[in-house]
């Protein structure tokens, strides 16, 4: 049987932010779902089986919430299936979805990642208080914040990068409808006078809290070509990876971690990259804290270690640049975190399907998706095309 | 998203938007074997370390397991109670359940003869002053006090000793 | 120190979630509020109560709602000898399934007998409401047996 | 499809509760005892996915730090699902369906013991209608069990049958929780816990963990002096609302079983993930399997339910049995959700 081609027919997402007050869970879902199937031409009969991730239950406090959302997806007499990587969840949810595709088993998969952080609060879920452990004392900003203070001495980078991060993405956001901040007077003051709460990271440097879904419909080569021939190019994918590493371990670098390399690594040669600058027209990088950038530009290989800063200050990663990265405005502009990472692989399909709408890069060809999660220690990558791939 | 027809009694009334269902689940927490030995021992102002069987280094708390390994640890390793920031973070937010004075500082902190920085508070010193290969030593609450809890140990404070040389803390940066 | 000492302690999770419902679920639950019970129309004509908003078959959205009684018969039962914490009640109950007049579907809800040989299936019970309703789905205390009903 | 086959099968010995150890240091020598098994290392191994649930650890992403049993270093290729692990088994199985992996190691772990399991399985319902009532899985099963009883598709003397043989079957498994020599007939004669489910036909409380290795190709036969071949496998679900399904009967079974081509050869063994001793009267009928066939040898989930590795284990425990020379096809079973709202079926043959 051998691996199938897997192409990319339809994505979906919804208008992210704070509090969807207007919808139920599966409402939620179901919408990012529907536009996807609508973007695929297909209906919920098309569908062989469903793949669903998302971060904690306890962010929604309902346990395997995929039991209850197996009608909202339509799922009933079909395979559904459910993946949690923590924040990777939303890449390797396509992942997984796609490996059913390539591996001949379903013709047509739905594949959905979402969070409703507003039925409780990301702050309460991310930093419960376990017994004997010495309490979270600051979050998951806390617990970064030490990582970037490493890679600012590591690499010698200014304290404004992380700024120029930010202001580029927030901008990059409002060429983004379904973008949850959308902050028309944002400048590099305002960013740099916003709170520094987890110093090094400021207020507006780090991620807000979203509710929001994205889906994607994923074929076969022959639903590949169908869209293609009516005028739909799908986003062929070109290579997929995970790596995982333990939390913690003597020696582990949380600033460059192996396991993001390696990932990187695998991807490229999955695509037949050897130059990644060159060879990747656009990146869509999992980006909750600004500084995450350099620090991903360096663990992808796009620069060399300690020289990813240069990149941010040079102006290469902006939409103009020779590497543009996140054009949606990113993690940092939307993130409901379990369908974050599915964000990224659907944004990156998006533009080299050409569909991005204002934040497109004209002619982009080949774009990385990357999500990780943990503490800097899952990750999952996928590599699309517009071109088919050789096999 | 498709309009609703209602029957007519629902007509002009306030439609109910969201419900409260709270919930509250008990458990017995079960720290393990050798995380309840690593917290007998701070209940004596000991901090007890364990070696790797295969790759030698010492982790504190002791785990039982090596991560990168994947294999039972048991030979135990006391630590002193002095170490170096390798790196740290100033907390100027609120969150849930918190209840610290702002700004503070959380650190990860390597002890000594320990080959994982451990996270724990930095006080007695300005926010502003804390820094990387900081020396620091743990500050314990009173006897009564003490108890099987990393929360025994109140804070570290700067020993006054010259900063650890980068090199020999760089590798858990 | 004592060799092998377990420790354990309380862990709890604890929270106030607020859930916003859409219009569908928050139709049947203002009805609830205001002391009657909706359901929806299927795409095969049944109504559903409670109602759903996509159908259980074909998965398509569902639109029509519809007013149905608040008395019907148990389908299935259970008998709880020992409630759980949070459970509709602290002394035994039953829980049920039951269809209302006009559902072609049946619902969860808890039937409150003085003991299990009070139970059938197929017996008609009635919705108990509370005198203070807000939108929930405890807005019905439980049913109880109709008088003079079927059993 | 590509040939893959489950080689081995590690696992705790079950228990009411095992506070004696965190996850970590339960499935460190369940792993250890699987690669052992199976004659490899863990650098041997392409692909690692697990199956845990949060709600059972009462821990948000607990099964980042369980991953280190494995010693995953250098990084691995790894994931995770939030569903029994006999649906990592299946992402796994997909895995190397596409070339990426020729061996893959799944393990998956839960414990009963910590929480009130029945008001924390409450949290599996539908947010709106039901968890607020918190409905739990006992009392569903037992409308359930009534529906079947009164539908006349079994009776409660056939229910106490299946409790008896899985406690008679038990005797043989040094892991399972209960065994013994149980009467039906005295059986019957118990109190009821939630009517018309006496205790005994509940599942036990449990912890543990399983793990199981499979194996591509010649792999397999390299690792393995009679590797139990994967030849069907499929799963389905069905509607969440209790109300809208027929209880009596499992639709999502019957659809996987024929997905799975269960009914193209005979089986010789079944191991059935029933939590329930009704529900494997309603899964043996929805997998067409006749009287000739031995249901459930190792005691099934009545003799033992760590939750999340139970249907890994039926897989684990068919694969053995094919293993030992003892059947030649064998059928493997899962489940998930309340009441049988989802299920996963395995076909495994010798060669």
């Amino acid at each position: 049987m051998g691996k199938q081609r897997v192409a990319i027919v339809g994505i979906g997402q919804t208008h992210h932010t704070a509090v969807r007050g207007d919808v139920s869970i599966a409402g939620l879902v179901r919408e990012a779902a529907q536009r996807a199937l609508d973007d695929a031409q297909m209906s919920w009969a098309d569908i062989d089986a469903v793949v669903i991730g998302k971060a904690p239950d306890f962010f929604e406090g309902v346990m395997m919430p995929e039991l209850y959302l197996a009608d909202a997806l339509g799922a009933v007499g079909k395979p559904m299936f459910r993946v949690h990587t923590a924040g990777s969840v939303g890449g390797s949810t396509a992942i997984v979805a796609q490996d059913l595709v390539a591996a001949g088993i379903h013709e047509r998969v739905l594949t959905v990642a979402f969070e409703k952080q507003s039925e409780s609060e990301a702050m309460w879920a991310l930093s419960m208080k376990i017994p004997f452990q010495p309490p979270m004392h600051a979050g998951a900003g806390g617990y970064f914040a030490p990582h970037i203070r490493g890679y600012m001495q590591r690499s010698g980078a200014p304290d404004h990068i992380g700024i120029l991060v930010a202001l580029k993405d927030r901008q990059n956001a409002l060429k983004n409808p379904y973008a949850h901040l959308h902050e028309h007077d944002i400048t590099f003051d305002s960013v740099k006078d916003s709170m520094m709460l987890w110093d090094p990271i400021r207020y507006s440097e780090t991620c807000p809290s979203s509710d929001g879904a994205c889906a994607l419909v994923i074929t076969n080569e022959k639903g590949g070509d169908a869209a293609a021939a009516a005028g739909r190019p799908p986003a062929w994918v070109k290579g997929t990876a995970f790596r995982s590493e333990p939390t913690m371990f003597a020696g582990r670098d949380q600033v460059n971690p192996v396991g993001g390399t390696e990932c990187a690594r695998d991807v490229y040669a999955q695509a037949g990259i050897t130059d990644p600058r060159k060879q990747i027209d656009v990146v869509e990088m999992y980006v909750p804290f600004s500084w995450f950038e350099p620090m991903w530009l360096e663990n992808l290989l796009f620069a060399e270690e300690g020289q990813g800063w240069k990149m941010v200050e040079d102006g290469a990663t902006q939409m103009d640049g020779d590497l543009p990265v996140n054009c949606s405005g990113g993690v940092l502009s939307s993130n409901p975190i379990g369908a974050s990472g599915m964000l990224r692989f659907g944004e990156a399909a998006m533009q080299v399907r050409g569909q991005a709408g204002e934040h497109q890069i004209d002619g982009a060809r080949t774009a990385l998706g990357h999500a990780y999660g943990g503490g800097s220690q899952f990750f999952a990558m996928w590599i699309v095309g517009a071109d088919k791939p050789d096999s | 998203m498709s309009e609703i027809t209602l029957p007519a009694r629902l007509d002009d009334l306030e439609m109910v938007k969201s419900i409260r269902t709270p919930a509250r689940l008990e458990y017995d927490y079960m720290p393990g074997a050798a995380p309840s030995r690593f917290l007998q021992g701070v209940a004596q102002k000991r901090l007890l370390g364990q070696r790797c069987p295969v790759c030698r280094k010492v982790y504190v708390p002791a785990r039982g397991c090596c991560p990168t390994d994947g294999v039972p640890t048991e030979e135990e390793v006391e630590l002193p109670h002095v170490g170096t920031v390798t790196s740290f973070c100033v907390v100027n937010v609120q969150f849930y359940g918190q209840v610290m004075e702002l700004p503070y500082v959380s650190a990860l902190i390597l002890l000594d003869g320990s080959d994982i920085p451990l996270m724990h508070l930095i006080q007695e010193v300005d926010a502003r002053e804390v820094h990387m290969g900081q020396r620091v030593e743990a500050v314990w609450v009173p006897d009564d006090e003490i108890g099987p809890t990393l929360e025994s140990i109140k804070y570290f404070r700067p020993t006054g000793e010259p900063d650890a040389a980068w090199d020999t803390y760089k590798d858990n940066v | 120190m004592a060799d092998g000492e377990l420790l354990t302690a309380e862990l709890i999770i604890e929270y106030p979630f607020s859930r916003t419902t859409g219009p569908v679920i928050g139709a049947f639950f203002t009805a609830l509020r205001e002391g009657f019970i909706v359901g929806i129309k299927a795409s095969d004509g049944r109504v559903l109560v409670p109602p759903f908003e996509y159908d259980p078959i074909t998965s398509e959205s569902l639109t029509e709602m519809v007013e149905v009684g608040d008395a019907g018969e148990v389908v299935t039962w259970a008998w709880v000898n020992d409630p759980l914490e949070g459970q509709p009640f602290d002394r035994p109950f039953a829980f049920a399934l039951i269809k209302l007049d006009g559902a072609d579907t049946p619902m969860l809800h808890a039937v409150d007998v003085a003991d299990e040989s009070a139970m059938s299936t197929g017996m008609r019970v009635q919705a108990r409401w509370r005198a203070e309703r807000e939108g929930h789905i405890n807005d019905i205390e439980c049913f109880a047996p109709v008088d003079g009903g079927a059993s | 499809m590509r040939d893959v086959a489950i080689i081995s099968l590690g696992q705790t010995d079950h228990a009411r509760e095992r506070n004696d150890v965190n996850d970590v240091e339960m499935l460190m020598p369940v792993l250890a005892d699987a690669m052992k098994a199976a004659n490899i290392t863990k650098d041997r191994v392409d692909f690692v996915c697990s199956g845990s649930s949060d709600y059972l650890a009462g821990q948000g992403f607990s099964f980042v730090t369980t991953l280190d049993a494995f010693g995953p270093w250098p990084p691995i290729s790894e994931s995770h699902v939030d569903m029994d692990g006999a649906w990592a088994l299946y992402e796994a199985w997909v895995k190397m369906q596409s070339g990426h992996a020729d061996i893959s190691l799944i393990y998956a772990y839960g414990r009963s013991s910590p929480g009130d399991i029945r008001r924390v399985m409450s949290r599996q319902l539908d947010p709106y209608y039901t968890a607020p009532l918190w409905a739990d899985p006992v009392s569903l099963a037992a409308l359930q069990a009534r529906a079947g009883l009164e539908a006349g598709s079994f009776t409660e003397e056939q229910m106490a049958e299946v409790v008896a043989a899985s406690r008679r079957n038990a005797k043989a498994n040094p892991h399972a929780q209960l065994s013994g020599d149980a009467e039906a007939k005295a059986l019957l004669d118990e109190d009821y816990f939630v009517s018309p489910l006496h205790k005994h036909d509940c599942p036990p409380i449990t912890d543990g963990a399983a793990c199981v290795i499979i194996a591509a190709g010649d792999v397999a036969r390299e690792l393995s002096d009679r590797p139990a071949w994967i030849r069907g496998f499929d799963h389905r679900i069905e509607p969440n609302a209790l109300g809208v399904r027929d209880l009596t009967t499992s639709v999502s079974t019957r659809q996987a079983a024929d997905k799975a081509q269960v009914a193209a050869g005979g089986v010789d063994v079944a191991e059935i993930h029933a939590p329930f001793s009704h529900q494997e009267l309603i899964l043996r009928d929805a997998l067409g399997l006749g009287d000739d066939v031995s249901i459930n040898p190792s005691g099934g989930a009545l003799a033992a339910n760590p939750i999340m590795a139970a249907g890994l284990i039926r897989l684990g425990e068919a694969a053995a049995r094919i293993g030992r020379g003892e059947a030649d096809r064998a059928l493997g079973h899962a489940t998930s959700g309340v009441c049988l709202q989802q299920n996963l079926v395995c076909v495994l043959e010798g060669e």
